[in-house]
């Protein structure tokens, strides 16, 4: 039987630019390899994500390649594609059981105890020891990749940082209450050393609230206000080169949809089992990760890593890729 | 315990009784007992009470806002009284739920009756006690007994079909016959007769005399005396929410009961028509309508013509059309010698042609808006291009009051808490403020009192003195030979012949309406 | 010309039949899988989850209200289910009658704040549903409950050869609807209330019971779709069902069902839900970039409105 | 006897103003922030944006419709601005008024829908909704239109001292929208043709255009927060302001507009406003975990109608 060259992308929301990209990502790699794209938009409800899989899973695509809003609900589904003989992969959220030929995947949780280090770390800078407050502007809980950031840096500092004292509230994925939320946070604490966002999409918020208030200052300035964040999307490379946001941590949504890929050509449609073990690949700017064993199958897991002056220039970065090489903006204009 | 809540207590409780034992045959059938009931600081019903004796018909009589309607309301359960008591067949139904009181034979008919319109006639007739077979409905039977119903009171309409397709007339029979079909003991009657054709009065009557034969007894409200004095065996005047008089019906004669209801004599307004040749003011011809046409009708200065015809035959449609409310099909009309647009209700009125419509509360009133605003909806006294002049407003409250002695609490009171006579004369009013060059008058006094009656037969001659041309729909012959000057029979939509001043009798009229209706 | 008007009619009144029609043939072209048994199955399963809730909706809007909570009772009372098989180890069919009573009681509480505390139909129940979404997520904290019991899951997963169970479901829930609807005195009750409520209490119908019992029933609906919905997706999760109110809510004014009140017959809301089902399915196949899909999902709704405004331009002619 | 019933009818018709009261002293118990000069300002701007929605939703309610595009209309229009100032480099006051104008138009859409073809308003909005939202999404792929031009920005980031200047914007238009429906010969024929249509039509008011007109006003007023949003924020993206809907809904009935028509104050609409403001803000700034807010503001907003149906039962007293 003749292999189809359609492939096809379920994702959870559109409505972001980190999913813009992911799907962005695997329509480029499909193209490189000569392939058809079909993509669909769950909008956040795991009934259509579901339907949409089935109504893909109907045109025996070459292979389904999904970004799961829920680890549970799309585990039947992993099997009714097996027996369709259609291989499925996971990108950015896994599943916590079912048959995947391959799941790439970030450590959220570990992006999130990193976050709150580096909060730790500068206001040990500022105070001599790690105390003062930080704002943790939180995003929907329904997204388990955000609930395990929270839980990675509210957690950290709850148990290792006594002294310094968590703000937790939630922007519920929305500019308009992550800007009020941190303009009502810094008319409340006008001595606020720090925030941390979940996200790069809400730190324009955070940095838009500073600024009506006149308290947005650049690192180094005595009156700054330490800001970190997760993505390292290319708005977060900006700040992140002029010195505007203390630390971002880089996930790789590009890097996610092309191993996925790479994966399932390689090994799946031969027939073959995709191999544990260490993985390394120079292509992406972090190099080296492990594949494991989970539940589902074999996962690759992405080690977060600091986005820095320093390396900010590197082309391997994702934020570098959509700019320079996709010249795709996250801003339009 | 909220009222409402009490009802629902009261009636499982009660309902569990089995069934109602029955009141000794002589005594009446229903005593209002000193019944006290206020909306606002004036009481509507201060202290009332009667008897209605067993097959009784009990004439219920009163000027506009007297508390009829509110009496009413209260005997059979839709509003609560302040105080007093209600009692049917000797049972104290005071605490009773309005589905209780049906269940013991109470049942009413209230002045703006209404129906199921997405229902069939049939299910509008039987409901909530559709017959079953094995707990479904069973539609055979109900079509059935509905169209038993339907024959026995001489509707000719198929039960099956829908309600709301019904005429004006045939939705009050069918809201009359579902009221007085079944075991009824005491049925009240609201103004069933407001806007039916004298033919149809003349059937209800009969109809309700025949029922009092079987036993049933009735509270009969009208604003027509006569029929009071043709039906009715004893009677009550309600004035200002207090009984005024009450007694034997047969003793009283038409002035003494205008006495009684008013309060003072009420002279009888009896147009002085002139027979000179009048310059024309509203010139329509070949006018064409859905249902009618071609119509060529000229009505002259200060003329009143009389529309006589069975419904859905040609005057209300005629009305309508002029009115800009049915569309014209072809012809011209010429208002003052100049070509009128009548494509809509706001082209007539800008042409002069002002409708009083007979659906006072579909196509009437803004029940949410005030008196005042009401009374200029649609023609705004304006300053500065946009906004409202109030004082313009008031200006207009204060005439009307002044002209038709409306009964109201001021002028920003919410016009759905006039009684009914009074809504209308609002209504009338609204028209009079435009100036109109014709005055298209469907039941202008429908639901009015004698007095009210008298006021706007003088307000209309008013009109016609300062040239205004008028074109009248009146089921009363009688006010129909009052007022107009000629009348003009219709017929299948079209004009078959007029009745000129001379011999214009009462008789007349009547015949000319009830010739065609045999035919 | 009777015979033309009738014929009129006849096409005004089942203009939804032909729309489905014509949006079949459409996504078939687009795409040839969409007129397979496959997909006519996928869109029978698809039907299934939403008709219950169209269903639902459409008890309310009977009688001249609207249950806007329907989405969040299916996710609530579909958690308590799973909760019930989870927690205390209840047989499925327990968990069933269960799943199905929180729906129920949820939906004579809607009732009672409704019939009995006159409050607004529209708020109350939008704010309950944000309330019920608000307690499965505050409960589950966002995490999905997984059902492993195969008999709960039996009707949503179940086939007769190649041939999913779930739209049997489906006809026998509308069957039974119309029974209710068309014969049952309780039925032609709450048509009445919906259709004049003044004259309902004036004729003797318990008229606020009528209503609580429209949002009863409404709730049931809305338990048993919690039932469908956890049956077929294999659990629950807070985000189930999230974009569907729109959809639920749609389907029965395409289907000829008035906000007004006391007008609509069952087979229009089945027609409604085939429709947006159908909408639904033919973007899920046809290739057209994700970005675009809502707004032509809009357009298709606003189209299918705007032809069903020929039907309701035909029963006013005349007024304004 | 008569003082009491005149106290009580004031404490109803004013209910929306105690509760805010109440529901003010009870988040400061709980942050004693909320009572601050400070957290009033913040109090004030988001009842902006959000206040201008309700009233544009309240100007549909009062023809007895919904508008249910106002959300769509505000990023669409937001968008179209942002468009014209970074494609076509036009001045910001340009860019101010496509924004407004592209609102209207999209209300005077969708009020010839409702008021000339007879589409059903709360289907056509929501499905208008949904088409706007998925061509904002479409044209922008999901990326943020940011605002830089200090001119149109300047309404939403400007204060005077430590206070910002967007509720003098917010007090300009609700008193400007005051004076229009209570005082202007238009606005009382919204209320005629929303109280009784048929009466209206009957009087000589051209209903259709009146209708026509009130959807139009809900879209320049949703043009215009789409200009309050895009210059508070910065910027505009598909996501803006897709939670506030619900809420744009449920503020004019809390503050005692009628879904029926007819019937509506400004003072309650603000009221209505505030009031969701408040529970809004509160929420924020308790410390509740996120797992729980969506329950509470839910329960909230079932008590606020709760409290508002002493009102409606007061006002319909006898009636079932
Ligand atoms: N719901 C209400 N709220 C306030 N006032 C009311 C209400 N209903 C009736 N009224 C007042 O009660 C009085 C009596 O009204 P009712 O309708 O009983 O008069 P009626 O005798 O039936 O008059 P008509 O002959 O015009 O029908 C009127 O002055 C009216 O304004
Ligand atoms: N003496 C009168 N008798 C009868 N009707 C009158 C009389 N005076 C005024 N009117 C009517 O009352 C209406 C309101 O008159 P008024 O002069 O108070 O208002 P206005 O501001 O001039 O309104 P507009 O310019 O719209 O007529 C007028 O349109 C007129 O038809
Ligand atoms: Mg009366
Ligand atoms: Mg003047």
């Amino acid at each position: 039987q003749e292999l189809s060259k359609v492939v096809a992308w379920e994702t959870p929301y559109l409505g972001f630019f980190f999913f813009v990209v992911l799907q962005e990502a695997l329509k480029r790699k499909a193209e490189s390899l000569g392939l058809q794209f079909v993509g669909k938009d769950a909008n956040g409800d795991s009934n259509a994500q579901v339907n949409d899989w089935n109504s893909l899973l109907l045109q025996k695509p070459r292979y389904l390649i999904s970004d799961a809003l829920d680890s549970e609900l799309l585990i039947p589904l992993t099997k009714k594609a097996k027996s369709l003989g259609v291989p499925v992969g996971m990108v950015d959220t896994p599943l916590t059981g079912g048959t995947v030929a391959a799941s790439v995947t970030f450590d959220n949780r570990q992006s999130g105890v990193m976050a709150a280090e580096k909060t730790a770390e500068l206001l040990t800078k500022k105070y001599g020891s790690p105390k003062g407050s930080v704002l943790n502007n939180y995003g929907s809980l329904t997204a388990v990749a955000l609930r395990n950031r929270k839980e990675g840096f509210e957690e950290t500092l709850q148990s290792k940082y006594k002294d310094i004292e968590i703000i937790s509230r939630p922007q519920n994925n929305q500019h308009e209450e992550a800007l009020a939320v941190v303009s009502a946070t810094l008319r409340e604490r006008p001595d606020l050393d720090a925030i941390h966002m979940p996200t790069d999409i809400f730190v324009v918020d955070a940095r838009k609230a500073m600024e009506t208030q006149k308290r947005l200052f650049p690192v180094g300035h005595e009156k700054h206000i330490i800001l970190t964040s997760i993505d390292a999307s290319p708005n977060a490379l900006k700040w992140v080169k002029a010195g505007e946001i203390d630390a971002d941590i880089a996930q790789d949504p590009i890097a996610y949809v092309e191993i996925v890929v790479d994966l399932l050509e390689q090994y799946t449609l031969k027939g073959q089992a995709v191999p544990t073990g260490p993985y390394e690949n120079k292509k992406y700017f972090w190099e080296k990760g492990t594949i494991a064993d989970s539940p589902s199958g074999p996962l690759l897991t992405i080690p977060p890593y600091f986005l820095t002056k320093e390396n900010a220039d590197d082309p391997r970065h994702w934020a570098n890729v959509v700019t320079k090489v996709w010249k795709m903006e996250q801003n339009a204009g | 315990m909220r009222q409402s809540d009490r009802d629902a207590a009261e009636d499982a409780r009660r309902e569990g009784e089995g069934p109602f034992a029955p009141a000794p045959t002589d005594g009446p059938v229903l005593v209002v007992d000193n019944v006290f009931k206020a909306y606002g600081p004036v009481p509507v019903l201060d202290g009332v009470s009667l008897s209605v004796g067993k097959g009784a018909i009990h004439g219920l009589l009163g000027k506009n806002g007297a508390g009829k309607s509110t009496l009413s309301n209260v005997v059979a359960g839709f509003t609560r009284a302040d105080a007093g008591n209600i009692l049917l067949g000797g049972e104290d139904v005071s605490s009773l739920t309005l589905t209780a009181r049906k269940k013991r034979g109470l049942h009413l008919l209230s002045q703006h009756s209404e129906i199921f319109e997405d229902l069939s006639i049939g299910e509008n007739l039987l409901l909530p006690d559709l017959p079953r077979r094995h707990g479904f409905v069973d539609w055979a039977a109900l079509h059935r007994q509905a169209g038993l119903l339907l024959e026995s009171h001489a509707m000719h309409a198929s039960s099956r079909r829908r309600a709301g397709d019904l005429n004006a007339s045939d939705r009050r029979r069918l809201a009359i016959i579902k009221a007085v079909a079944g075991d009824a003991k005491l049925i009240i009657l609201d103004e069933p007769t407001a806007g039916l054709a004298a033919r149809e009065r003349q059937h209800l009557m009969e109809w309700v005399e025949a029922l009092t034969a079987r036993g049933t007894s009735f509270v009969y409200i009208s604003h027509h005396n006569d029929e009071v004095r043709q039906l009715c065996s004893e009677y009550t005047v309600l004035r200002d929410g207090k009984v005024a008089a009450s007694g034997a019906a047969g003793s009283l004669s038409a002035d003494g009961m205008a006495r009684l209801i008013t309060g003072s004599d009420v002279k009888e307004f009896r147009r002085v028509g002139s027979a000179a040749p009048k310059p024309p003011v509203v010139e329509i011809g070949g006018l064409c309508f859905p249902g009618g046409g071609p119509i060529d009708l000229t009505v002259g200065r200060g003329e009143i013509v009389g529309l006589v015809g069975l419904l859905g035959e040609g005057p209300q449609e005629l009305l309508r059309t002029l009115a800009g409310l049915l569309p014209a099909t072809s012809g011209q009309v010429l208002v003052d010698g100049r070509p009128a647009r009548i494509g809509s209700p706001g082209h007539s009125l800008d042409a002069g042609i002002a409708y009083l419509t007979h659906d006072r509360i579909g196509e009437g009133h803004v029940a949410s808006m005030s008196i005042a605003e009401n009374l200029s909806l649609g023609n705004w006294p304006r300053q500065a291009g946009w906004a409202i002049n109030r004082s313009g407003m008031l200006g207009r409250v204060r005439r009307a009051r002044e002209a038709m002695d409306v009964v109201m609490d001021g002028p920003d009171q919410e016009i759905r808490k006039l009684s009914g006579g009074n809504q209308q004369k609002i209504l009338l009013g609204r028209l009079l403020e435009r100036n109109p060059a014709v005055l298209l008058l469907d039941e202008p006094t429908i639901g009015v009192d004698v007095a009210a009656k008298e006021h706007i037969h003088r307000l209309i001659d008013d009109a016609t003195r300062r040239g205004v041309a008028v074109l009248l729909i009146a089921q009363d012959p009688d006010e129909m030979q009052r007022l107009v000057d000629r009348v003009v029979v219709f017929s299948k939509g079209r004009i078959e012949r007029s009745l000129s001043a001379e011999g214009l009798t009462v008789d007349a009229i009547a015949d000319a309406r009830s010739l065609r209706e045999k035919s | 010309m009777q015979d033309d008007m009738n014929g009129r009619k006849f096409l005004l009144d089942n203009v939804v039949w032909i729309l489905i029609i014509v949006f079949s043939l459409l996504a078939g072209v687009l795409n040839p899988f969409f007129l397979s048994e496959g997909n006519l199955q996928n869109v029978l399963v698809q039907a299934t989850t939403l008709g219950v809730l169209v269903l639902a909706v459409s008890f309310t809007l009977l009688i001249g209200e609207i249950d806007l909570s329907v989405v969040g009772n299916l996710v609530f009372s579909g958690m308590i289910g799973a909760y019930a098989m989870q927690e205390y180890g209840a047989h499925w069919t327990v968990a069933v009658a269960v799943t199905v009573l929180t729906g129920t009681l949820i939906g004579a509480l809607n009732g009672y704040f409704v019939s009995y505390m006159r409050m607004n139909s529209l708020i109350a129940t939008l704010a309950m549903g944000l309330f019920l979404q608000g307690a499965v997520l505050g409960a589950t904290q966002a995490r999905t409950l997984v059902i492993a019991d195969e008999g709960y899951a039996y009707m949503g997963s179940a086939t007769i050869g190649t041939w999913p169970i779930m739209p049997v479901a489906l006809f026998v829930i509308y069957l039974a609807a119309h029974v209710v609807l068309a014969y049952s005195a309780w039925g032609r009750n709450l048509y009445a209330t919906g259709g004049n409520r003044r004259a309902a209490h004036a004729a003797g119908i318990n008229v606020r019971r009528a209503r609580l019992g429209a949002f009863a029933a409404s709730g049931f609906l809305a338990g048993l779709a919690g039932f469908l919905y956890a049956s077929y997706l294999g659990g629950v999760s807070v985000t189930v069902g999230s974009t569907t109110l729109l959809y639920a809510v749609a389907a029965p004014v395409i289907g000829g069902v008035s906000l007004l009140g006391g007008r609509g017959r069952v087979l229009g809301m089945l027609g409604g839900t085939l429709l947006i089902t159908v909408i639904q399915t033919g973007l899920q196949l046809i290739n057209v970039s994700a970005y675009y899909i809502q707004m032509i999902g809009g357009a298709m709704i606003l189209l299918a409105i705007a032809v069903d405004a020929f039907r309701v331009r035909g029963e006013e002619q005349g007024s304004v």
